[in-house]
């Protein structure tokens, strides 16, 4: 499917979702309540198949974190990128995918690590690089006076 | 009195001329003998003896430990398309002693929780082992410290007892890597055993005597690997498989695995305790070697060709020392290459090789070699 | 019947694969001529590194001990990681003129990553890269360079 | 001392438990893998990274664009030039650079080499796992004919910091062509050996067989790319799928194999090796003439937005992900590597199999461990 028929597509399975064209793929915001949702029907559903979870990256909006998550499909050669956000920056909770990618595992242990974005239903949600005496780096809010020299 | 003054004014003499003796140690060794026993009694002759053969083989394991040591380093290099040691010594050969005595100076790291008198104790077993069993090989025509009736026998129970001293330092090394590598080590001897034994058993049969010196004889009109021809040719292929399996080297190298367990059953050893081990890996390996010479490829005796006189007598001309260190070294050389070249094998198809093809064809041969001495059909 | 010769079969195949692997090292033991090895501390007075070799960063200066470098700080700027540290003066020129000059050109050879950023930025091809690569010191203070040396000046018509 | 009670033992508690690593000859860097064995049957891998994590998307964050480069190089450091091209490409896709065919030949070129002599490492390190040290040497010895290769026009061996947004950072040397030309030849002649001494041994055939079976569904599932991915039968060959500089050009295969098991990982290395050969060879003699570098701005700004650039190292897909607020600095990088995925699946596929296949199947995961912590 091109980013046309993808966008159709998309308007029909999920409710609530702002879907934009951006530069290279379609880029579609979900609520963080409906992510696990349509994530399992993208993959599952016979027109889309996303069975290939490529990349997923955190992001710190500042006010805001976000989880971004670039679909594609093995069978058709398409591809889409699903944001969510979440506001709560002390305890962010997000669904986990992990039960339909698991490559989302490490993944997200990897972005639980680094911006302290927890995963509901993740397996074994542990740091994976940095010990747990360290902050979360990867936020833009992190101070570490010894380490990140500014001129 | 009186007559022993009078021995001691008529020393016995060489038998032969002094350059002769290379061709036969008998001579030598018995006016040694007549020597001591002109100035001593006859225990303390014993005694003496056994000191001056005890230094001998102490000073000729040593360097050939060394030797050995280096002509690993340089036949792995030349295979792996580089240079080796060239530092110390023209073309390096100074290296090895360099290394002795870097692992002489080392540390001996004490390992907590490791059990103390076990620990020091094993390599003591692996090199006393090697040590046991160089004296009952037939170095040349008369230099042999001890020649049993049953050599064989003997050769191979006392460099089979090294395994212990290798289970003894996985075990008390508190170390699990070393624990799983001295299991494997003794899983694979265990068994390996039986094909060693097997492959010798063949020759024995067609010698007919387990005395290594008999055999040696036996292999004056050809060596047994020709004499005995297929059957014979199979027991030596099963033979350098097996034995370089329980010298724990080659593709066989389980007990150590370095890319498994890092340095396997001598991991927690430093020093000059894992010095012992090393060089008792290659004493070993000189050890199975000699044994091959010995039983399959004539030993210290020349290579004669049925009736070529001349030729007969040129090989005649080199002296027995040469010949059998040359075959044992070509025996070396070939399992160097084995391990310079093949992976390394699973435990599991370790034991499949054993027990599924090296033991039954073994068997089989035994019955092929029994049944061809039966009806005469060798050399 | 069939499973017996397939036993043998497995057997010779099994010998010759390996027969096939000790031609190969069989085959380079009996030529040494093909051995790549360098002995590299004895042939250090002919060893010859390839030109564009980063060993390090240069800053290279005439027989007139004159380099090309005006102190802009570009170097500084495109640097990732601070390895350049440009200290500069204010010189009066043969015309009377006040002008920015060189100090002090620091290169802090530990930090360095050889990206080539510095010299491929700089305006007036002051920097260069060295061949020497023999780097190891005993203290590490020495790894910070001052590559103007002493007493040196800019070259004239470099602006 | 009283007798502590025995009693009441679960599997777990007789679980006999090993690290691998952080230093193991046959982890190839820091990693650790935490190992329970059943006598020497592995129960569970579980792997614990970090060691030599370094920040370097957080870093990205502080610095211009052209300054990425250099950090791409560390990441895995055996395909630097590939990581190099991943970020030099997205930059130039984000600003709408047309790049002149000079430049995209010659990055098709490094990156071919540069996936040869990654491959030649990987065979190497491979042979050394399973305990035959002589392919060490012989698979470092050819690698060495690129790095000079690479040394002559780069200036680096393995760090080559070759690339830059907009071209390359300089032209190449006069000998370039000749000295690839030369190694080809030479290298097309060697690479037999390596089957003869490797390949076609019988005791390699035994340790590689049917050794840690991966899935194509499972390839996908878990994200595994690259050679590791397409033995499973996994098509995703970014150069096929979506071409970039040259690739669209040339004519190569995409290995797939469908038996996902260890022996055809180190096949679809292999023949990818061949293929790469054949990519070099039509493009050598083929390189056009113009600059090797388009003008660019001192100070590179990419408009605000999100990048994406894939590419295909000689480990899988490597993936830069670039979020950009209009600054000069990147606002959010993410590099997504390739083996950071291959190594999660590691505990699928090792599990039930011996101590000495784990080392096997790990080595032919071919996991660059500063990739993974980044």
């Amino acid at each position: 499917m091109d980013k046309i028929q993808l966008e159709s597509f998309l308007k029909t399975i999920a409710s609530g979702v702002e879907i934009k064209e951006g530069k290279q793929y379609l880029e579609v915001t979900v609520p963080s309540s409906s992510l696990h949702q349509l994530a399992k029907s993208l993959k599952e559903k016979e027109e889309s198949k996303f069975d290939f979870l490529f990349c997923l990256t955190g992001v710190d909006y500042g006010t805001e974190l976000g989880v971004i998550y670039h679909l594609r499909s093995t069978s058709y050669d398409h591809t889409v990128v699903l944001k969510t956000r979440t506001a709560d920056r002390e305890n962010p909770i997000l669904d986990s995918v992990c039960d339909i990618w698991e490559t989302a595992e490490f993944h997200e242990r990897e972005v639980f690590d680094l911006l302290g974005i927890k995963f509901k239903n993740h397996p074994d949600l542990r740091r994976l690089f940095l010990d747990n005496s360290w902050g979360f780096p990867l936020r833009k809010d992190y101070v570490d006076d010894i380490n990140i020299v500014t001129k | 009195m009186l007559p022993e003054i009078v021995a001691l004014n008529t020393s016995p003499t060489l038998s032969v001329p002094w350059w002769k003796v290379v061709y036969d140690f008998s001579a030598l060794t018995d006016w040694i003998d007549k020597s001591l026993h002109n100035s001593m009694s006859p225990f303390w002759t014993t005694i003496t003896e056994m000191l001056i053969i005890g230094v001998l083989i102490l000073l000729f394991y040593a360097l050939v430990g060394l030797f050995l040591v280096y002509a690993e380093r340089k036949v792995c290099a030349f295979m792996q398309n580089r240079l080796g040691p060239n530092r110390v010594g023209p073309f390096g050969i100074f290296q090895t002693i360099a290394d002795l005595f870097k692992l002489l100076f080392k540390e001996l790291i004490p390992i907590k929780n490791a059990d103390g008198f076990l620990f020091n104790l094993a390599p003591f077993i692996v090199i006393i082992a090697s040590f046991m069993a160089i004296a009952a090989i037939p170095f040349a025509k008369g230099l042999h410290a001890i020649d049993l009736n049953i050599g064989v026998l003997y050769v191979m129970a006392v460099s089979a007892m090294g395994v212990i001293g290798v289970l003894l330092a996985g075990w008390s090394s508190n170390n699990k890597y070393s624990l799983i590598g001295a299991m494997r080590s003794g899983a694979q001897i265990v068994s390996y055993e039986l094909s060693v034994g097997l492959s010798l058993i063949t020759i024995v049969i067609l010698a007919g005597s387990m005395q290594l010196s008999v055999i040696v004889e036996a292999q004056r009109d050809g060596w047994f690997l020709f004499k005995g021809h297929i059957s014979a040719f199979i027991a030596f292929i099963i033979f350098l498989i097996s034995s370089t399996a329980e010298t724990n080297r080659g593709p066989f190298d389980l007990a150590e695995a370095e890319s498994e367990l890092t340095a396997g059953y001598h991991t927690e050893y430093s020093g000059i305790k894992f010095a012992f081990f090393f060089l008792a890996e290659y004493i070993n390996m000189f050890i199975v070697a000699s044994i091959a010479a010995t039983v399959f490829l004539g030993g210290w005796m020349p290579f004669h060709v049925g009736s070529w006189e001349g030729f007969n007598h040129i090989m005649d001309f080199i002296p027995p020392f040469v010949w059998y260190i040359g075959k044992t070294f070509f025996v070396i050389f070939l399992m160097m290459w084995f391990k310079w070249t093949f992976p390394r094998l699973r435990i599991d198809q370790l034991l499949t090789l054993e027990w599924k093809y090296l033991l039954p064809i073994n068997l089989f041969n035994v019955l092929i070699m029994a049944f061809l001495v039966l009806m005469g059909w060798h050399f | 019947m069939r499973s017996i010769i397939e036993y043998f079969k497995e057997i010779i195949f099994g010998v010759w694969s390996l027969l096939k692997g000790m031609k190969v090292t069989g085959s380079y033991f009996f030529r040494p001529s093909t051995i790549v090895t360098q002995k590299y501390p004895s042939n250090r007075n002919d060893l010859v590194m390839f030109d564009r070799f980063k060993g390090e960063v240069i800053m290279p200066h005439d027989e007139n001990n004159e380099h090309k470098c005006t102190g802009c700080g570009i170097c500084e700027l495109n640097c990732p990681n601070g390895t350049i540290e440009i200290i500069s003066q204010t010189i009066v020129t043969e015309e009377g003129k006040k002008k920015k000059a060189i100090d002090k050109h620091i290169y802090r050879l530990s930090m360095c990553t050889f990206c080539g950023l510095c010299v491929k930025a700089c305006p007036s091809n002051a920097l260069a890269f060295g061949q020497k690569f023999e780097h190891a010191v005993f203290n590490r203070a020495l790894l910070i360079k001052q590559l103007n040396k002493p007493g040196s000046k800019l070259k004239k018509g470099v602006e | 001392m009283e007798e502590k009670e025995i009693t009441n033992l679960t599997d777990e508690h007789q679980e006999y438990v090993i690290n691998m690593g952080p230093q193991h000859p046959s982890t190839h860097g820091v990693l650790r893998l935490k190992v329970s064995l059943k006598g020497e049957i592995v129960k569970s891998i579980e792997p614990h990274i970090g060691y030599i994590h370094s920040g370097i998307e957080k870093m990205c964050e502080s610095i211009t664009y052209p300054q990425i480069i250099h950090l791409t190089d560390r990441m895995d450091y055996i395909s630097a030039h590939i990581n190099n091209e991943a970020v030099c490409l997205n930059v130039e896709k984000a600003l709408e650079i047309d790049i002149p065919d000079r430049i995209k030949v010659i990055r098709t070129i490094m990156s071919e080499l540069t996936r040869i002599q990654s491959h030649q490492l990987w065979w190497a390190c491979f042979g050394m796992d399973l305990g035959g040290l002589t392919c060490f040497f012989y698979g470092l010895r050819d690698r060495e004919k690129i790095l000079d290769i690479f040394e002559e026009t780069c200036g680096g061996r393995m760090i080559v910091s070759y690339n830059c947004p907009g071209g390359l950072m300089y032209d190449i040397h006069p000998n370039f062509q000749k000295r690839v030309k030369d190694f080809i030849k030479y290298f097309r002649k060697i690479l037999p050996e390596y089957d003869q001494l490797l390949t076609g041994n019988v005791i390699f055939h035994e340790r590689s067989k049917g050794i840690g079976t991966l899935t194509k569904e499972d390839a996908i599932s878990f994200g595994v790319t690259g050679p590791t991915g397409r033995a499973s039968g996994f098509s995703c060959d970014v150069r096929k799928h979506e071409p970039y500089s040259a690739y669209d050009r040339v004519q190569f295969k995409e290995i797939l194999f469908d038996e996902g098991d260890t022996f055809h990982r180190y096949l679809a290395r292999i023949d990818e090796m061949w293929e790469s050969m054949k990519i070099i060879e039509q493009l050598i003699d083929n390189i056009p003439e113009g600059p090797f570098a388009v003008k660019m701005k001192p100070i590179i700004k990419l408009p605000e937005g999100e990048y994406y650039q894939r590419v295909e190292t000689a480990r899988g897909e490597l993936g830069v992900f670039v979020i950009s607020d209009g600054n000069k600095n990147p606002y959010r990088v993410k590099f997504r590597s390739p083996n950071f995925s291959n190594l999660s699946v590691l505990n699928h596929i090792a599990k039930g199999f011996k101590i000495a296949d784990l080392v096997a199947i790990g080595g032919s995961l071919d996991l660059i461990i500063p990739d993974i912590d980044r």
